[in-house]
């Protein structure tokens, strides 16, 4: 079911649902970025062809939680747990690489092993995402098999049309929020649209075909080489829209869940004193094997949704796309 | 120009001079410049020389301890080698340093890359008051061909930490918390740094956990002090920090106030003289003591 | 519910203040209860980490005191001291840090009165200032 | 974890203004905290006992004691702790008296603070480590730097508790300044008399090597265990063949100006410096020797009967180890030339106080006559200018010599004994004559000896017809004075070494401004410096008399005795340590320590199968300030007893 209304529609839409609900989305702060935030006024949202410097990723797993309590003084109940989030919430302007990135997270945290801080906020929050209209030179998202006017993992989806916007329905959650909102799309105009969401898709060739396995390259100096420039800071693992890792932190008598990153120079490290991953080139092989082999492996995709946030901010250039499509399968 | 370049780095490498010449090369988008780790004679041809090398190569000396290193280097580049020779973390004698005079590079956070060429008005904001485009310290020196970009002597390199002086203390508060609530903790202002090479930052140790791990106004905010009182006296101001930060915090205008201030109180710059020792590493009877009751 | 009182850190140096304010005491000169004393061996031995905690974790003001120039029991433990906080105190004003907040002094073993009148006016300015909301706060 | 927190009621001295029973009670519900009680007096016997008792009954691990300053009582728990088997270190005291029930008066608010207290303590407390106090060896040796009377009283004290003993010595014999003085104030002893026994003692005393024309090249190491490198120059003459015969220096066919005798005579290029010289064996003057300068002469190896010539010898490097080091390197006279008014050191007849010593001295270069140098004549009517150099920030000296009045009162004296017919006038600025007997001295050398004493300073020296006109005013006539003098004796003062820098950072000690080395405290360690194990004795400290050397120089040995007759060097575990994995050998902690307790040393780096620098803490010399930990980025180091964790712990319960 699509719908057709003009921006200054959508604004008021969005201001109406600032009473009942969360609304989270992207906001443009001046020589800085674009960052999702809370958003006070509808007019603040940012639905231009830029891209967020942070996934919506932190929406889901926080960068720290905190998981539980402990409590010394005698006579306290000792661990105390944390209530769970549950408050519903709108997230909009969520691009189609990070939406099919919280496809991706669901398979670790809403399968087999539930996460109850996850799907509490899974469940809570309705996601309107934004189609893309000017790739970024770092995106890949087609030669991840994403495209920018994919849908997966959305509620409802806007695509630019001249002044205002079409939305896409995608499920229930969706059509409660926008269901009634501007008036249907005509022939005419839904014909547009499909040819614009042919025209969204081709405009970014594929790039890259990831090979099948890197299994032979495991123990190639190519790693070595690779992670040289790598300077250890968390910046391609934090903007990952699908990198999970997590640390477990005790703090001013707090269990916390952290952010972990594998280029760190302590990822993996044991309380020993060894680790497995001493240098840049385990951890950077880390990286790329947990992309493109491991989790293929186990859930028959990669784990990457060509965003490209790792190759735009990395201080050093380091592209992943690039190093994946040069790895020396034959030897 | 960048041929003389590249017959240095193999000249060296045939000798045997060095094991290994860190330079630049052209980055994947075949615009931007990648840093690049020369070992073999026939891997020189990658290097290049342009204002697309943003990059503070010494960062990676660390990583190389015990071999012979060549290193492209600007001349703020070299203060910071200065600075890891004073605080005993180089053997001069380990160094090739292949000097380059820099005209200034390009302000990649506000150019975004095009295609179009160079112009002066690309320049990033922290080479504008540099006065010192020829290195300190060098074993062999690649000129400028072209006419070296002017330096704007009227230009105040304080004038931000002025502004921000010049607001009331609540003023102050609201920025610098505001700013800081965006760090992500991705320490990448601290990994490429080429002064901070802890074996284990403070901000990783866990016994005692010196300010907490977890993103939100405390932990962000201690560690962005942390970063910035541990480089008191030490920070070059090659501006780094700020280019790596991926949330635009404005790292510069908090090392500069401390710079300016150590300026004032104690004469002291980073970077000039690898035989001084350190500023906290020792004291003047006559230093200021305005402030002790 | 009683006024909002400051709470203040000092850290005094074993030889000279922590002895000056042992003094006080043995003088029975009255001062406000504000003051907890963390002692260390000198001034010198003061991260510039534990002031930015203590002020994190609550504290509304921080008193760094040591031996007056000079007089330093190992001799220069107060002269680094005096270098790395001049620094500090700056700094924190620049990050909108009230002044009044971070303080040091100079205070011998025999000043048990310099202690008493000291603690007194540091409260007096603390209180000024008011709580401290560093560190994400919101009550004081 | 068991924390036992033991609230004292100091009779009422905190029970009256603390509610001790409610500080007990919050106590035992702290993290942590197993047992709380209180008792009227803690630190008394029966106190004592309750605390030992409870630890065995409640299995306490550590405790805290809310009572008074820790510099009252600390010492008195851990005794108690040590007692009963637990280590000593596992106490935290709550100063809930001085720092509360004292200085608070309203019970609610001064209860509320000693809580507070009491949690700052168990905090600190539940991080307290058991630490062991440790030993090092002392190598049962010292060193003398300088042979002086200082060096050599030190010497004969130390070598009388039977401990070896090594006098470094930089010109050829033993003696230093007071083998130069003919009479000493205010008992006119001769000073031959008195030092030449005691000369002979050291070099006859199987305990003491003496190393002349030797120097010091290195200092390493820390308390009870220097290595210092010595260079010994080559002296060309045998120091076991040579017996001092003198046929060598009776056919040297040079002359030049003598150094002992202030050029006031001449010497050969062989020489003694001094007919009583220790070693008695002479020495060649490279610079002047003819052999050594053209190839020519070899008469002294020629005539040697003992063949002790040698003029291939070379100069000896010796390294060796000592407990403690005695610095006992004196002074220098100040040079007088930057006193225009004196006229810049330019007229033969203006001479020192030293110069006065060696013509006075009856085996001197003029046999005891005091004559005036330019003529040879004998002087009738002398000058004696004092404080030249001294008290003077201008030109000199701020500090005042000590010696320079009472020498000059000796002068004053000796020219009358040694011709009745001479007047000695004084311009002085105050006289300074406090020690025993000195007051009675100079009052006799003006009322018996006749000399006139002018309270005023000179304000010009010149030649005329032969005689030294000196203008001066005497500022209690108030009346301008010239006088016609023969002879214009100058009392310059007392001033550190030219190189006494130079040796303070080889020995990692302090000096002052006037580079006089700088004792630990003027009152209460004045020969100790701030690095254990090296000692001050003599002038170069400070200014001083013969009598005030040899007490320091007794003073100095007695305190290294007090080292070496431990069977080992007692180690305070209160200081700090250096953890290797995160130490990057930046120096911060080795720069800013203050004791030199830090060295840097090579290690093995496993992870990259590399070597890298990291410091280490020496803990005979390390004091436990804790400097390094604040200059270390890394927290690298840290401090036993008032580590990071324990403070931040302190920090987290505020």
């Amino acid at each position: 079911m699509e719908n057709i209304i003009s921006k200054k529609d959508l604004v008021d839409r969005i201001e109406g649902l600032l009473k009942d609900f969360e609304i989270i989305g992207p906001r443009e702060l001046p020589n800085k970025g674009i960052f999702y935030q809370p958003i006070v006024n509808a007019g603040d949202l940012y639905l231009g062809d830029s891209f967020t410097v942070e996934p919506v990723k932190k929406y889901f797993l926080s960068p720290s939680e905190y998981l539980f309590k402990e409590n010394l003084e005698q006579g306290a109940k000792p661990v105390e747990e944390l209530p769970l989030p549950g408050a519903g919430r709108i997230i909009i302007g969520v691009r189609p690489c990070e939406a099919r990135g919280l496809v991706l997270l669901d398979k670790i945290f809403d399968a087999e092993y539930k996460d109850d801080f996850y799907t509490s906020n899974r469940k809570r929050s309705v996601i309107v995402g934004l189609s893309c209209l000017m790739p970024d030179k770092t995106c890949f998202c087609t030669s991840m098999g994403g495209s920018p006017a994919e849908n997966r993992g959305m509620d409802a989806i806007l695509f630019s049309a001249g002044d205002g916007f079409i939305v896409e329905i995608i499920t229930d959650k969706g059509k409660d929020i926008f269901g009634a909102l501007g008036s249907d799309i005509g022939k005419e105009e839904k014909k547009a649209w499909e040819l614009d969401k042919e025209k969204r898709k081709g405009a970014l060739e594929k790039r890259i075909t990831a090979p099948e396995s890197l299994d032979g390259t495991f123990e190639s100096v190519y790693w070595q080489k690779a992670s040289l420039a790598c300077l250890s800071c968390g910046i391609c693992t934090y903007l990952c829209p699908v990198c999970h890792c997590f640390d477990l932190v005790d703090e001013e008598r707090k269990k916390l869940k952290c952010y972990d990153g594998c280029a760190f120079v302590d990822f993996t490290l044991h309380a020993s004193g060894e680790n497995p991953r001493p240098t840049k080139k385990e951890r950077y092989r880390q990286r790329v094997f947990h992309k493109f082999e491991y989790f293929k492996k186990n859930f028959g995709e990669n784990l990457c949704v060509g965003c490209g946030r790792c190759i735009r901010h990395c201080p050093v250039k380091i592209d992943i796309a690039d190093i994946v499509d040069k790895a020396p399968l034959t030897q | 120009m960048a041929e003389d370049l590249k017959n240095k780095a193999r000249e060296l490498l045939r000798a045997r001079q060095v094991d290994l010449v860190i330079g630049y090369k052209r980055a994947s988008d075949g615009i931007a410049a990648a840093p690049c780790f020369i070992d073999i004679e026939g891997d020189a041809d990658k290097l290049i020389w342009d204002a697309y090398c943003v990059y503070n190569l010494s960062v990676y000396l660390k990583d190389f301890r015990g071999k012979k290193i060549g290193i492209i280097a600007k001349a703020c580049d070299v203060k910071s080698i200065i600075v890891l020779l004073q605080e005993n973390q180089l053997k001069r004698e380990d160094l090739f340093i292949i000097g380059v005079e820099c005209p200034g590079v390009i302000d990649e956070k506000r150019l975004c890359f095009s295609d179009r060429q160079y112009q002066e008005v690309d320049r990033a904001i922290k080479c504008r008051p540099c006065a010192s485009a020829v290195p300190l310290l060098y074993d062999w020196l690649l000129k400028e061909k072209e006419k070296m970009g002017k330096v704007s002597e009227d230009h105040d390199k304080y004038d931000s930490v002025r502004k921000l002086e010049a607001k009331s203390l609540a003023e102050r508060l609201k920025f610098w918390e505001g700013e800081f609530s965006r760090c992500i903790r991705c320490y990448a202002c601290r990994q490429v740094c080429p002064m901070c090479y802890c074996p284990k930052c403070v901000a990783d140790q866990a016994m005692p956990a010196w300010f907490p791990k977890a993103t939100g106004d405390k932990g962000n905010f201690s560690w962005n002090v942390t970063r910035a009182i541990h480089l008191a006296g030490r920070c070059i101001d090659c501006g780094e920090c700020e280019r790596a930060c991926p949330v635009g915090i404005p790292l510069r205008d908090i090392n500069k106030k401390i710079e300016k201030d150590v300026k004032e109180l104690f004469n002291y710059e980073a970077g000039l003289n690898a035989e001084r020792k350190p500023l906290l590493s020792c004291f003047d009877k006559t230093d200021p003591a305005d402030f002790i009751r | 519910m009683k006024d909002w009182e400051p709470k203040i850190v000092g850290f005094l140096c074993n030889w000279c203040s922590y002895a000056g304010a042992d003094l006080a005491g043995t003088l029975r000169i009255e001062y406000p209860p504000n003051i907890k004393i963390i002692r260390v061996p000198c001034s010198g031995r003061v991260n510039p980490l534990f002031v930015l905690k203590c002020l994190m974790d609550g504290a509304d003001g921080v008193l760094i005191s040591g031996c007056h120039i000079g007089d330093c029991h190992y001799s220069e433990g107060n002269f680094y001291a005096r270098r790395r906080f001049a620094i500090l105190k700056r700094f924190f004003e620049y990050l909108g840090i009230d002044p009044r907040r971070f303080q040091m002094s100079w205070v011998s073993a025999s000043e048990g009165d310099k202690w008493a009148k000291l603690i007194k006016v540091l409260v007096e300015e603390i209180k000024q200032a008011g709580p401290n909301k560093l560190g994400g706060r919101k009550d004081g | 974890m068991r924390i036992g927190v033991f609230v004292c009621h100091c009779g009422t001295n905190i029970s009256a203004t603390v509610d001790v029973e409610k500080v007990a009670a919050i106590a035992s519900c702290l993290p942590m905290v197993k047992f709380a009680t209180t008792y009227k007096y803690m630190c008394s016997f029966p106190g004592q006992e309750i605390i030992k008792a409870s630890i065995k009954e409640k299995s306490l691990d550590r405790i805290v004691v809310c009572a008074c300053s820790p510099n009252m009582h600390e010492k008195t728990f851990r005794k108690c702790l040590e007692d009963i088997g637990i280590n000593p270190y596992l106490i935290e005291m709550a100063n809930i008296r001085e720092h509360c029930s004292w200085v608070h008066k309203d019970k609610e608010e001064a209860t509320e603070k000693a809580i507070g207290i009491v949690k700052l303590a168990v905090a600190k407390v539940s991080r307290d480590k058991p630490l062991e106090k440790t030993y090092v060896p002392i190598e049962k040796k010292v060193l003398i730097i300088g042979g002086g009377i200082a060096g050599i009283q030190s010497a004969i004290d130390i070598a009388f508790a039977k401990f070896p003993v090594v006098i470094v010595e930089r010109e050829p014999s033993i003696g230093g300044m007071m083998a130069r003085f003919d009479k000493t104030f205010p008992t006119l002893d001769c000073a031959a008399c008195i030092l030449t026994p005691k000369m002979v003692e050291a070099s006859q005393n199987k305990y003491i090597t003496i190393n002349t024309c030797s120097e010091i090249e290195n200092v390493s190491g820390h308390v009870g265990n220097f290595t210092v490198r010595i260079r010994k120059k080559a002296r060309f003459v045998d120091l076991k063949k040579c017996t001092g015969c003198g046929a060598c220096w009776n056919k040297c066919p040079v002359k030049v100006p003598s150094e002992f005798d202030l050029g006031l005579c001449q010497r050969t290029a062989i020489y003694t410096p001094f007919p009583q010289a220790v070693p008695n064996v002479p020495v060649i003057d490279r610079e002047n020797c003819l052999y050594f300068k053209s190839k020519k002469c070899g008469l002294c190896q020629k005539v040697c009967p003992f063949g002790a010539v040698n003029y291939e010898m070379q100069d000896e490097i010796i390294e060796e180890k000592f407990g403690a080091i005695i610095v006992a390197t004196g002074f220098t006279q100040f040079d007088h030339s930057v006193y225009g008014e004196y006229g810049h050191g330019k007229y033969k007849d203006v001479i020192t106080g030293l110069h006065f010593e060696r013509m006075a001295n009856s085996s001197g270069p003029t046999g005891g006559k005091i004559i005036r140098p330019s003529d040879g004549k004998v002087a009738q009517d002398v000058v004696f200018i004092q404080c030249v150099g001294s008290r003077d920030e201008q030109k000199g000296v701020s500090y005042c010599s000590r010696v320079c009045c009472m020498h000059t009162a000796k002068h004053a004296l000796l020219l009358k004994e040694h011709n009745k017919d001479a007047q000695a006038y004084v311009f002085y600025i105050d006289i300074r004559a406090a020690g025993k007997n000195y007051e009675e001295f100079v009052k006799r050398v003006q009322d018996e000896y006749g000399a006139a004493y002018l309270r005023g300073r000179v304000s010009r020296v010149f030649e005329k017809g032969g005689k030294l006109i000196v203008r001066g005013a005497d500022t209690l006539s108030g009346a301008q004075i010239e006088i016609n003098a023969d002879l214009v004796v100058l009392a310059a003062g007392l001033i550190a070494r030219p190189d006494a820098a130079k040796l303070a950072q080889m020995l990692h000690i302090p000096y002052d401004k006037n580079n006089m080395f700088t004792e630990a405290h003027p009152k209460l360690a004045p020969v100790e410096t701030i690095t254990r194990g090296i000692f001050l004795t003599g002038a170069c400290q400070s200014p001083k008399d013969i009598p005030d050397t040899v007490a320091t120089a007794s003073a100095a040995s007695a305190k290294a005795l007090g080292l070496l007759i431990q069977d080992k060097l007692e180690r305070e575990p209160l200081i700090a340590r250096v953890d290797k994995n995160l130490c990057s050998g930046c120096k911060a902690c080795f720069e800013v320590c203050q004791f030199n307790a830090i060295e840097m040393k090579e290690i093995e780096d496993k992870a990259f199968k590399r070597k890298r620098v990291v410091a280490e803490v020496i803990g005979g010399v390390c004091t436990g300030c804790g400097n390094c930990t604040a200059a270390c980025r890394m927290s690298a180091i840290d401090l036993e007893g008032f580590s990071n964790r324990q403070i931040m712990e302190e920090i987290e319960v505020l």
